[in-house]
């Protein structure tokens, strides 16, 4: 992969990086409502997916992926404003964290029911095939995922119809405090595409130049037609459960040390002579300072006008107020 | 205007929607080749192939998901799902995707796709081919309910709904299917959100829909012979429904049922009893009484489905006790 | 197999022909209410299901297995008076056809929302096993119901917890009018299965010594504690879709003429000196005069006492009447 | 008698069940050694075992189904699912095989189980995490729906819905989990079907459950110093619910406030409302009024959310109101 690749790469992720450091120890100051999943941790694979995909693609986001959202070209102030609830940010602040949706980006928004996007992405992928355009819709699930009816429908329907849906599934090992191992048939997802006969690879999620190699090829793969790619990305949360860590020591250390997707890029990018630690340290900083004053948008920014609560609920129709 | 069954002016609506717009497709289970369990697609995949006329897996969840996602990038599909009753495999998908997109994302998308389904009882077909479902989702923001009880309406409103940029669920009462009657050629609409006055009369008003619209004017017939002037509100969109329409004819006649062929309790009927109750408080001479079905699933048997739905003498006796407070 | 057993196979083969054969002629006389499914054709399937159960077992029928429910051990006039809504019928006439339980022979009754059995046969399996019985719960599905969730979310925890589940997925090759390839990403489902690393053979399903051999050998392996087993039975259904027949004509004939179950046992009856025709011919008569005895039952059984619409919606309490 | 919260209430329940009735057991995502999302399970692993508290996929429907067919064959399955916004996911299995499976079989069969579920907003969980979700359910016959507002009350329902063989949804209030109150030790049961009267008085009766409960306690104390006298009833148990107590309340006060966090239309308190409205009707003074949620989804923001949600204020206005009238 070429050095520019992968140092924009490096950039991405820590975009992510930073994103979700500024976001979580503003959740611990109480600016952030509601409840909190970051992405830390997961940052190759949402740089690896931004890498491949195109304004004119859809995608839908899982739950951590908030670096992700920026990183398809919405403003990086727009996103932490909504996720403070802010009139600021991209709905308003009537999403939050699981509902920001930027159409103009191909942003379709996560939906906090697990597994209901992979039905919904089966009617993008339809529509741009009867439209004619080459686009394709991406959806983010995560491991825990994997026990839905909808895994099922969608993976079968989008196989039968060669829909133009990629499937990224964020394997990191828990649904919140459940091994995947414990409450799926395989622990390797994705041989459960086997059942459909569909596109289907494993990709070390932390090494970046291999998520990002793996996912444009898959990307290719659905653009010539061919139907659809299912990719299963193995990476690790750092965010353990709301009430704590509960993973074994040795797990933690070498997910969190020894094949942490930062370090493993920077290793890579070092080795291959591709940049040096002060080039590095400047993107980590340059990232870091635009991610603050992104935090210091939504703070500063309004809360929604209260005539918002009322809105939208029907396309022209009013609902009765107070 | 031509005569035609509840069936074919469903299927006339769908024809001139896919001829005139190439947004409009259809999903669903056999569907295509087949036309449906009921006749209201037969044609339409020759005509339009199989491209706009989808057959589906039983994957209900999956068909409101396409037509969900489908919708939000500018079509206009109308999922069928077979049954009304087996809504609750896709309950998910119409309440939490298709109800909320448009206020969760404050209006960036919408999901303008009409959920057609087979409802409502009265020919055996047992607990999981029978129900009137609008109540499951009644107490859903965002979502359209519609429930046709001519073939006119059923055409005219069919087309108002694809047009319309809302999600809606559109209840088709299986009793009415073969119910004929005249019907407007070519295109029109029937607007949403407008009950209409099936009859006119001053003594009481009887609201309706669907099915029970017809067992209300059956009853309005024969309580005419006894110079009782009964005035039959047909719901039509059941909602957000057309309180003003309700509330405007109960304030003339000043006593009001409201008939609904679901369970009494927590359906359709209390909300439309509730509203009258508390808005035309004044003007009431009588209590408001629902006429529903028992609380109770559908019983397989004719004879036990016949007790527990209720009928055109359930409603006259409602009328008649009314008029006796 | 020995001769006894093909024998009694075959009579339980003719129970589901001759059952199916009287209430399809009920029905299209008016004295069968609702709608109506048969297992015409599939004959080989239920018997070597019914052979293989035994009364402790749980099994969950589908909508074509009326005569099943039969070779479960119902007496017949019972299960034919509940599909004429008869106060007779083992549910008083208030399941009907996709809805005739018998607790007493383990059936637990079909549900007419197809898919939604497998969940529920999970948690027969699972009771079974913490209550350490070593019975079973068979689910029989049809090729239709490889579309729905419930479909994978059921094989999946059937796998991972091992239990004593055994699917019967009777192949007949059409959901209605949809080809099982047509809306499936193969159509041979039993490599659905792979996915979940499960047990998993396709058998022909009108060949009534090899379907009961498999499903003996499967019910052997569940028994063994070894977890969950599917089969396919590959058959196909006389009953074409309510408006008429829409298969292509070779196909009829070969499922109907060359390919079909009863013709199949009897040549290998006579084959293996097992019976003749006499014998076969009795056979088939009897259960023949046996059936018109259940529909002479149900013909004159009284509707289901009007009591019975309010009774049972609680347990231990009342509704209101009108 | 001890002080605790409504978490450890329930916790308790669950621990005095399983530990006297092996039938008992709990199945549900992250109810096992995490203790489930907001703790009720915890410490029951440990305890019990992961044979009896089962931690699942995300298989919302097989949670249902399996607690089902379990409970056919005589377990009493406690089942979780996380938040109540996903029952849509597992409606089908709840409103066609557990509320239906004791009527069409006729009795041969029935489904004891208790399905636990968090419910209820006010903390910015979004469209998602904060639905009150009775109203989805309230026009299904064959199911019990329960939803406690005091640990007392969580402890000896929770017991009781175990204990009682048919189809319980049990809604925990998220806004009440934290909330402390004096419980009484070891098994007891509060009966269903029987509301509480939470609050004597003569002016006016607010009929109210789980938070709404709170508001209109805190309501009914500020208006006290105004020398309206409120009777505050605590449903508890949703459906089927407790009219004789609520009717006899309104006979006595002649007024009546429904206070429901759901949406007006179509939800809990239309029912409550129709019903006091037609029994009532020469008792009542003036017109009943529902205080609910607005007709929207759930914002995310906070500052929306308490617009869309009835709070205190909502109901002491509308107790003005009425008696103004
Ligand atoms: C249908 C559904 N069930 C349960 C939940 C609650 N829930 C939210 S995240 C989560 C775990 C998801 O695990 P996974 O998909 O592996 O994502 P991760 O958090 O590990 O990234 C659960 C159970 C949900 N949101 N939707
Ligand atoms: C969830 C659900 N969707 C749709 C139906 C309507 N329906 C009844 S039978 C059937 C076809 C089922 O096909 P299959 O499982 O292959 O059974 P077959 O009739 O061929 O034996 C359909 C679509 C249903 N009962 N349940
Ligand atoms: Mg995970
Ligand atoms: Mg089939």
């Amino acid at each position: 992969m070429d050095g520019n690749t992968v140092l924009e790469l490096y950039r991405k992720m820590w975009v992510v990086r930073a994103f979700e450091q500024g976001l979580e120890r503003e959740f611990k100051k109480g600016n952030v409502p509601g409840m909190l999943h970051t992405g830390l941790g997961q940052e190759a694979v949402q740089a690896a997916i931004a890498n491949s995909l195109r304004k004119t693609d859809a995608f839908f986001p899982d739950h951590r992926a908030h670096g992700l959202l920026v990183l398809a070209g919405t403003p990086g102030e727009k996103i932490m404003a909504e996720l403070f609830g802010k009139a600021t940010g991209v709905c308003s602040g009537k999403g939050g964290s699981l509902h920001s949706a930027d159409p103009s980006v191909g942003n379709f928004g996560d939906n906090a029911v697990e597994g209901s996007m992979m039905a919904t992405a089966l009617g993008v992928g339809l529509a741009y095939k009867m439209q004619k355009r080459d686009d394709l819709a991406a959806v983010i699930v995560g491991d825990g995922t994997a026990g839905r009816g909808e895994w099922h429908e969608s993976l079968n329907l989008a196989a039968t119809w060669k829909l133009p849906v990629l499937y990224c599934c964020v394997n990191n090992g828990y649904a919140i405090s459940t091994a995947v191992g414990d409450s799926h048939a395989t622990a390797e997802l994705y041989e459960f595409a086997c059942a459909y006969k569909m596109q289907s690879v494993q990709v070390d999620g932390n090494d970046v130049v291999e998520a990002a190699r793996v996912t444009a090829e898959a990307v290719d793969w659905i653009r010539q037609g061919k139907g659809p790619f299912f990719i299963e990305y193995k990476t690790w949360r750092w965010q353990g459960i709301f009430s704590g860590e509960f993973r074994p020591a040795e797990e933690i250390r070498y997910w969190k040390e020894e094949h942490e997707p930062m370090k493993l890029a920077r290793d890579y990018m070092v080795k291959n002579h591709i940049a040096d630690d002060a080039v590095l340290e400047q993107i980590k900083a340059e990232v870091e300072a635009q991610v603050e004053t992104w935090i210091t948008f939504a703070l500063e920014s309004p809360p929604p006008d209260l005539s918002k609560a009322t809105a939208n609920v029907y396309v022209g129709w009013e609902v009765e107020t107070r | 205007m031509k005569r035609m069954s509840f069936v074919q002016a469903l299927n006339d609506a769908l024809d001139i929607m896919m001829a005139e717009d190439e947004r409009v497709f259809l999903l669903g289970e056999d569907i295509g080749h087949m036309g449906g369990d009921f006749g209201v697609t037969r044609g339409l995949f020759t005509k339009y192939g199989g491209e706009r006329v989808r057959d589906t897996p039983l994957s209900e969840a999956a068909i409101i998901g396409t037509a969900v996602g489908a919708a939000m990038v500018g079509m206009r599909p109308v999922p069928e799902i077979m049954f009304a009753d087996f809504l609750g495999t896709c309950y998910d998908q119409i309440v939490n995707n298709a109800a909320k997109m448009h206020y969760m994302f404050d209006g960036q998308f919408k999901a303008p796709i009409v959920i057609r389904t087979a409802a409502g009882g009265g020919f055996g077909g047992g607990p999981h081919h029978s129900q009137s479902v609008e109540g499951w989702f009644m107490n859903v923001p965002g979502l359209v309910i519609v429930g046709p009880s001519t073939p006119q309406d059923a055409k005219g409103m069919l087309i108002a709904c694809i047009e319309n940029d809302n999600p809606v669920l559109f209840l088709e009462h299986k009793a009415l299917y073969r119910v004929r009657g005249d019907v407007d050629e070519g295109k029109f609409s029937v607007p949403l959100r407008k009950a209409h006055i099936a009859r006119e009369g001053t003594d009481v008003t009887i609201v309706a829909s669907m099915k029970m619209t017809h067992e209300a004017l059956a009853a309005a017939e024969e309580l005419a012979a006894e110079n009782i002037s009964v005035e039959v509100v047909d719901l039509r969109t059941l909602r957000p429904w057309d309180t003003q329409t309700v509330l405007e004819s109960v304030a003339k006649t000043g006593r009001a049922i409201v008939a609904n062929e679901a369970p009494k309790m927590g359906g359709l009927g209390s909300d439309v009893s509730a509203t009258i109750a508390e808005e035309c408080f004044s003007h009431l001479k009588a209590p408001v009484k629902r006429v529903c079905g028992l609380d109770t699933p559908i019983p397989f048997s004719v004879p036990l489905e016949k007790v527990i739905l209720p009928n055109k003498d359930d409603i006259k006796k409602a009328v008649q006790d009314t008029l006796a407070h």
